[in-house]
């Protein structure tokens, strides 16, 4: 396949042919059954990252009373963010449109039949990469709600959910992947750390902020209640972000090959790091850790994954693990924020070190001569990745604040302290694990 | 006739039931509590926020008998259940005016 | 790839070519890497769905001391299906024969190599055709447990479903995919809405009459005991259900990114819709009914998912979502059997409903010119559909009465009132959770 | 793809040609998009198989107070395992080098691009290679570790584990895969009979010996607390040795279908004889019991996989049912030793049997012209294998005895009394299940 | 006041509440609890391994009433909870001195 | 001395460990009960079928102490338990015996 998807739209039209041997299939829009095969797989992988990945990543983390109430955070995330995404929000994200947001052309998938092929991906139908670009809106929307775990009511999450996708979501990944002016300005995001990570991060932040503290913060005992869940749900989001990772490449190529290498190398340091790092400070390396760790390491790789070396990862793997676990213990006891499971700990970090790391990391050698970062002596895809970052802050954690103000004033944030204490499972949900 | 009851430390359950039967103790009914005593909680820190953990899993241990056992059932206990740290736990002795085995309806001393 | 499953055998002989470009491959028989990569990977995740998939939907809304019984119905009905399928199973259902039933001439497997090709499947080896239909076999199988749940014995089970799957799936497969009269007959069942979810629910019904109602039923609390595990369970079979309706198309092609694009919308529609309709009739959105409504979906979407476009998906989410909430709660309150975790109400209703649908709403468009539903003028199609209904209710059910009547009097179904009571997972199976 | 990686590298190098069809695609080096698709889900299949699947698999079974604990183990040795592998692992086991052991030309990966392909696969990129072994280095390691649950030190279990791959797997690997002396001598192993369950097995059951019986061992109640957790694990252990053994095949092709195809069979097949077996024995057929069947069954199969067919699958399950519950309850206690959780009596036992019946059943007509079992009348097939057998029985056992030695005197490899009986989970890692 | 307090088989609970209820108890707390006593727990076998589950499932079952009630409630319980088989547990009967109703303030033989 | 037992809503669990602690208790037990009363548990809809959750999720918390406290101990209890609702609770006092604080020996009054 021609086009990697953070090249993107522009080059795409342009014509533009990489020339590394394995891309050499040309420009035409044909079917290729193996990268078909690989991304209808990749698109199942990433689903599996929300369901039940991220679910039960979450779920464990917060207490018993409110196991469910997470899950159905997460499920409710999904399916609405699903059926936003076939109405309107596909075709604002990658139809041409223009620098800051895509037409309409395909309101409700019009048009769309087994023959259509997108020009942002050459060798596959366009209903698979549809599908795929859902699964990561959907997963971004749900990564949020981590730092707003054990208080929000579920009506008001889910009008802040839709609204997000719509106001917040679709614009960005126009911008950095549907031939908005972040893409044309040359940034670098191969999977998502902006457009998800940081994105989701600083959303949480802000999310975290305009609600408040839990109830017993700072005094009771807020610790995860079951790490088991955590534990097979990060298993399965560092499984699925190989479809995640490898899947950006839009191909079964030696690219896609290269982001799951790395993807994984990253993922596998950073756990180890932040249990190293927690280790000498704390006395105990905790299973929390670890795995906070890995999923560091895989939001920090996730915008360099298919354009740095297996040296690079393992870089970027100690410098995710560490700094996260800095931010996510320290710095978040000092700045006195309540972001429940550390969405901005880890995603929102992450997702700047990673998208900053691009930019240092990016060679030639393996993301294709267009392609140079600091150590190819193009210190200037630094500056460039830095204006996105800052760019993405300002827009998501500015319509997140937004978006909840006008909640809080319609509906309400936030479930009251009778219902708090006794358990969002029971109240919300009518329902309670043994 | 007494109940005995005991609030031990977790670990020592099976050394104070050995200790109990080899005294001829025949039954004994335990349950899982949490204890608040001096033995003060961890003060626990999870993702940068301190808490307390005020109350330790702590077993109870109750057992019925005879008048003329309790002084050696206390000291069995006490004896099994000791380290000698903090958080060891406490034996309450109450009066059980009567007491019924549902399979027999034999009552008193020897229901137990 | 030439041939869609649902056309199947007739067409395929008579070397029939769909005149849609990206399936121009011809009617050669040749294996390509592309398609045999999806299908193995499709036969995976549909393996998935059963274990664990199905065994956590299930094992989740039982009582605790049922809970591993619940999970050893699926394990070992799984493992039952298989050896039965390549000993007899794929034979009788697959290879031409007659009408009513195959051949066995695949007894055995005899004869399969590892250049062995189906004529129902071009372009990939038999061996993963045939893998890839056991999977469908062993889930059909395995759901229909869920009816009877936490009252059987654990060798009626095994008869129970040995017997069916020779004498009630072999037929009904081959009839709808393998060249049987309703094949021939032209009904249209992409994925299975006849011959796994009509086929299942009507069985479950019919055994939950037979077996009678649980002990309790209607004053004690029989509600989930743990639905962390339902959750992973849907999720699972969410994913899983990419390979089970996207690899009916048994190619990598615009036709399985379709199939998987409807899929996928039906559920997260019938998710919120179930969610809807509970949260304005009882007051509170339930997990137990997101979850629901998502199965309700997936199995509704089913028979249709290669041949309706976008929109019909948004309907049929809906209509499945609120029809199977009513099926599952007043309805069959209102009808008084005890379908322990509505296998009917849920898979049946979902599959009669899901099955006109196709009948409905199939287009040209989407699914080539052969093929026409009401909404393409041909009315005829709806009525095709509901005689393959009638008939799979009626031998389904009927067979499914007498193989649970013999074996009632053969060796007796129902465990006794203190096993039931004190439960089976310690009294069947000498274990159980702490 | 053209050459199986059992027959691996001697052959690759001489640029046989399989002379089977599907095989046509000759000896020059060239990506196959397909057979890359394949790969890379093998890959994330495999990773599946360690996490989650591995560790729930194992913390099923442990006792409440160490469930924490037992899942640290897999996701750090995963961690450390993938780090060691591409810092110096791939290259000691993959690269040419010789007899004994590979050369550094991969130390760190470097030169690795993404148009880099190993000539032991000539389809698919050497990264995707190098990640797929990668994974069987981490899981091969996991398993030891079922052996020695509930008392290891979890620093020494990493210097332990750390050791053991470089020192262990890496030679064995390089012998039996990498174009080392066992390959060239005709030994048949398709997917790691030798290589990951004869090898680990061993390992287990002298890492039982020298760290000493679990506290309470013949008269607490050591029974799994959690068997659903298991369950899961095994699920998704099963799903994904599609991609272990299908993978092994190293292309989307008949071969991949016949061992997915076996593998299955056998793994069903024994699932149902442990379960008779154990319900004839001792009166109940356990949860454990089936799970356990099916794992032996896929271990047995392992080594098998790509050589015989389905009637061989259905022989070798039996006997793997049968013979691994034999191991792992009489034998066992006859023998006296405390393998925590059945990591010889599973794996070892299932990987001996499983390399001696591909020795017997191996067949041409399924493995192609070269490789001949005894029932084509080369009985010396079996004997190449055995010696095999031994000398990784040798090697394995010697050296894990040597490490863990080597490990107790610097740092002690057992946990305290106390430590023992409060449980790992809160002394090693300061958390707790609730 | 008595403290009716019994010990008895788990799948006895409805029963014992049932009779208890029809003899005009209005209200009783029961707990989880584990037993040890005549009846031997099993012998498992896990793999090969044998071991004793000596400490059994039990229900404890707390009931304040009037001195009056005494007997009626013992036997109540008695023939409720009885199956004849070892195991079926134990009925205390211990002195209360008080009984406070929280909502209310109501105490004695009101609060129960 | 005295063994006051009370039974109170799980979400008043930590005031009342508050009030006892601020009038100088030093140590208590509590342990998950189930309770049945006049509060009458929410009748449940799942898929239709109605049922009765006739037991109810409460907290035992047990406090020995001396006898002069008993009013005090009681007091704090009642009102930091109150909420008013059905359901609220019972304190039931019993005699004490002996108490012996197995670190140490100790007994009586200066065990608790
Ligand atoms: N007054 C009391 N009433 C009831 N239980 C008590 C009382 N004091 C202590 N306990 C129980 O005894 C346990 C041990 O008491 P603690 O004060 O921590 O240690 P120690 O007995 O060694 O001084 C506590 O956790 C609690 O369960
Ligand atoms: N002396 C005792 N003190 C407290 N509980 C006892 C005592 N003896 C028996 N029990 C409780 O009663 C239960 C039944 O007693 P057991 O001796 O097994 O049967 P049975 O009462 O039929 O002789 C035990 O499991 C235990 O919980
Ligand atoms: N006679 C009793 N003996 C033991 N426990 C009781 C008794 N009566 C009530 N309880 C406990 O007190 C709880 C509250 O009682 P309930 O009658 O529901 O409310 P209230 O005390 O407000 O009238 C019950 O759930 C039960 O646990």
């Amino acid at each position: 396949m021609t086009i990697t998807r953070a090249r993107g739209l522009a080059a795409a039209l342009a014509g533009v042919v990489a020339p590394l041997p394995a891309f050499a299939a040309g420009g035409t829009p044909k079917i290729d059954s193996g990268d078909t095969a690989w991304m209808i797989v990749a698109t199942a992988l990433v689903l599996m990252m929300s369901l039940p990945g991220l679910a039960l990543f979450y779920a464990g983390m917060v207490r018993k009373k409110n196991v469910l109430a997470t899950t159905a955070q997460t499920l409710a995330t999904v399916a609405l963010a699903s059926v936003l995404w076939v109405v309107v929000g596909y075709t604002l994200a990658f139809t041409p449109g223009g620098a800051w947001i895509g037409d309409l052309s395909r309101f409700m998938m019009r048009g769309l039949t087994v023959e259509s092929i997108s020009p942002l991906a050459k060798t596959i139908p366009e209903s698979v990469f549809m599908m795929y670009q859902m699964t990561f809106a959907a997963i971004t929307a749900a990564i949020v709600l981590g730092a707003v775990a054990d208080r929000m009511k579920f009506s008001a999450m889910l009008w802040f959910m839709g609204l997000w996708v719509l106001i917040v979501y679709c614009p960005v990944a126009h911008w950095v992947w549907g031939g908005g002016f972040l893409q044309t300005g040359g940034t670098l995001d191969f999977a998502g750390g902006i457009v998800v990570h940081i994105n989701a991060g600083i959303a949480g932040l802000v999310a975290a902020i305009v609600l408040g503290k839990r109830r017993g913060y700072g005094h009771d005992n807020l610790a995860p209640h079951n790490l088991v869940l955590t534990v097979i749900g990060v298993s399965l989001l560092w499984v699925g972000w190989m479809g995640f990772n490898a899947g950006s490449a839009l191909a079964a190529d030696g690219r896609a090959g290269m982001a799951m290498t790395v993807t994984h190398v990253a993922a596998a340091t950073a756990a180890l790091a932040w249990m190293v790092a927690e280790w000498l400070t704390m006395g105990k390396p905790s299973v929390l850790g670890i795995v906070s760790g890995a999923v560091a390491g895989l939001g920090t790789i996730t915008p360099a994954a298919g354009y740095v070396d297996v040296t690079a990862a393992l870089i970027i793997g100690v410098v995710a693990g560490v700094l996260c676990f800095y931010a996510s213990t320290a710095l978040k006891k000092k700045l006195g924020y309540d972001d429940s499971l550390d969405v901005f700990g880890v995603h929102g970090v992450g997702g700047i070190v990673g998208t900053l790391a691009a930019g240092v990391f990016a060679t030639s050698a393996i993301a294709g001569p267009e392609v140079r970062g600091l150590i190819d002596g193009n210190g200037g895809q630094v500056l460039t990745q830095l204006k996105a970052i800052v760019v993405t802050l300002l827009w998501s954690g500015g319509f997140t604040w937004i978006i909840l103000k006008v909640v809080d004033v319609v509906i309400g944030l936030r479930v009251t302290t009778e219902q708090e204490i006794e358990g969002l499972d029971l109240h919300l949900h009518g329902e309670r694990v043994e | 006739m007494k109940l005995v009851t005991a609030i031990i430390k977790p670990f020592k359950l099976d050394e104070v039931r050995d200790a109990l039967t080899s005294i001829g103790v025949a039954g004994l009914t335990v349950s899982e509590v949490k204890g608040y005593g001096r033995q003060k909680g961890q003060t626990g820190i999870y993702r940068g926020a301190e808490y307390v953990i005020s109350f330790l899993p702590k077993i109870k241990v109750e057992v019925a008998i005879d008048d003329r056992d309790v002084e050696r059932v206390v000291e069995a206990i006490k004896k099994a259940a000791h380290t000698g740290k903090i958080g060891d736990g406490k034996i309450f002795v109450m009066a059980c005016e009567q007491a019924i085995r549902i399979r027999t309806g034999e009552s008193g001393s020897e229901a137990l």
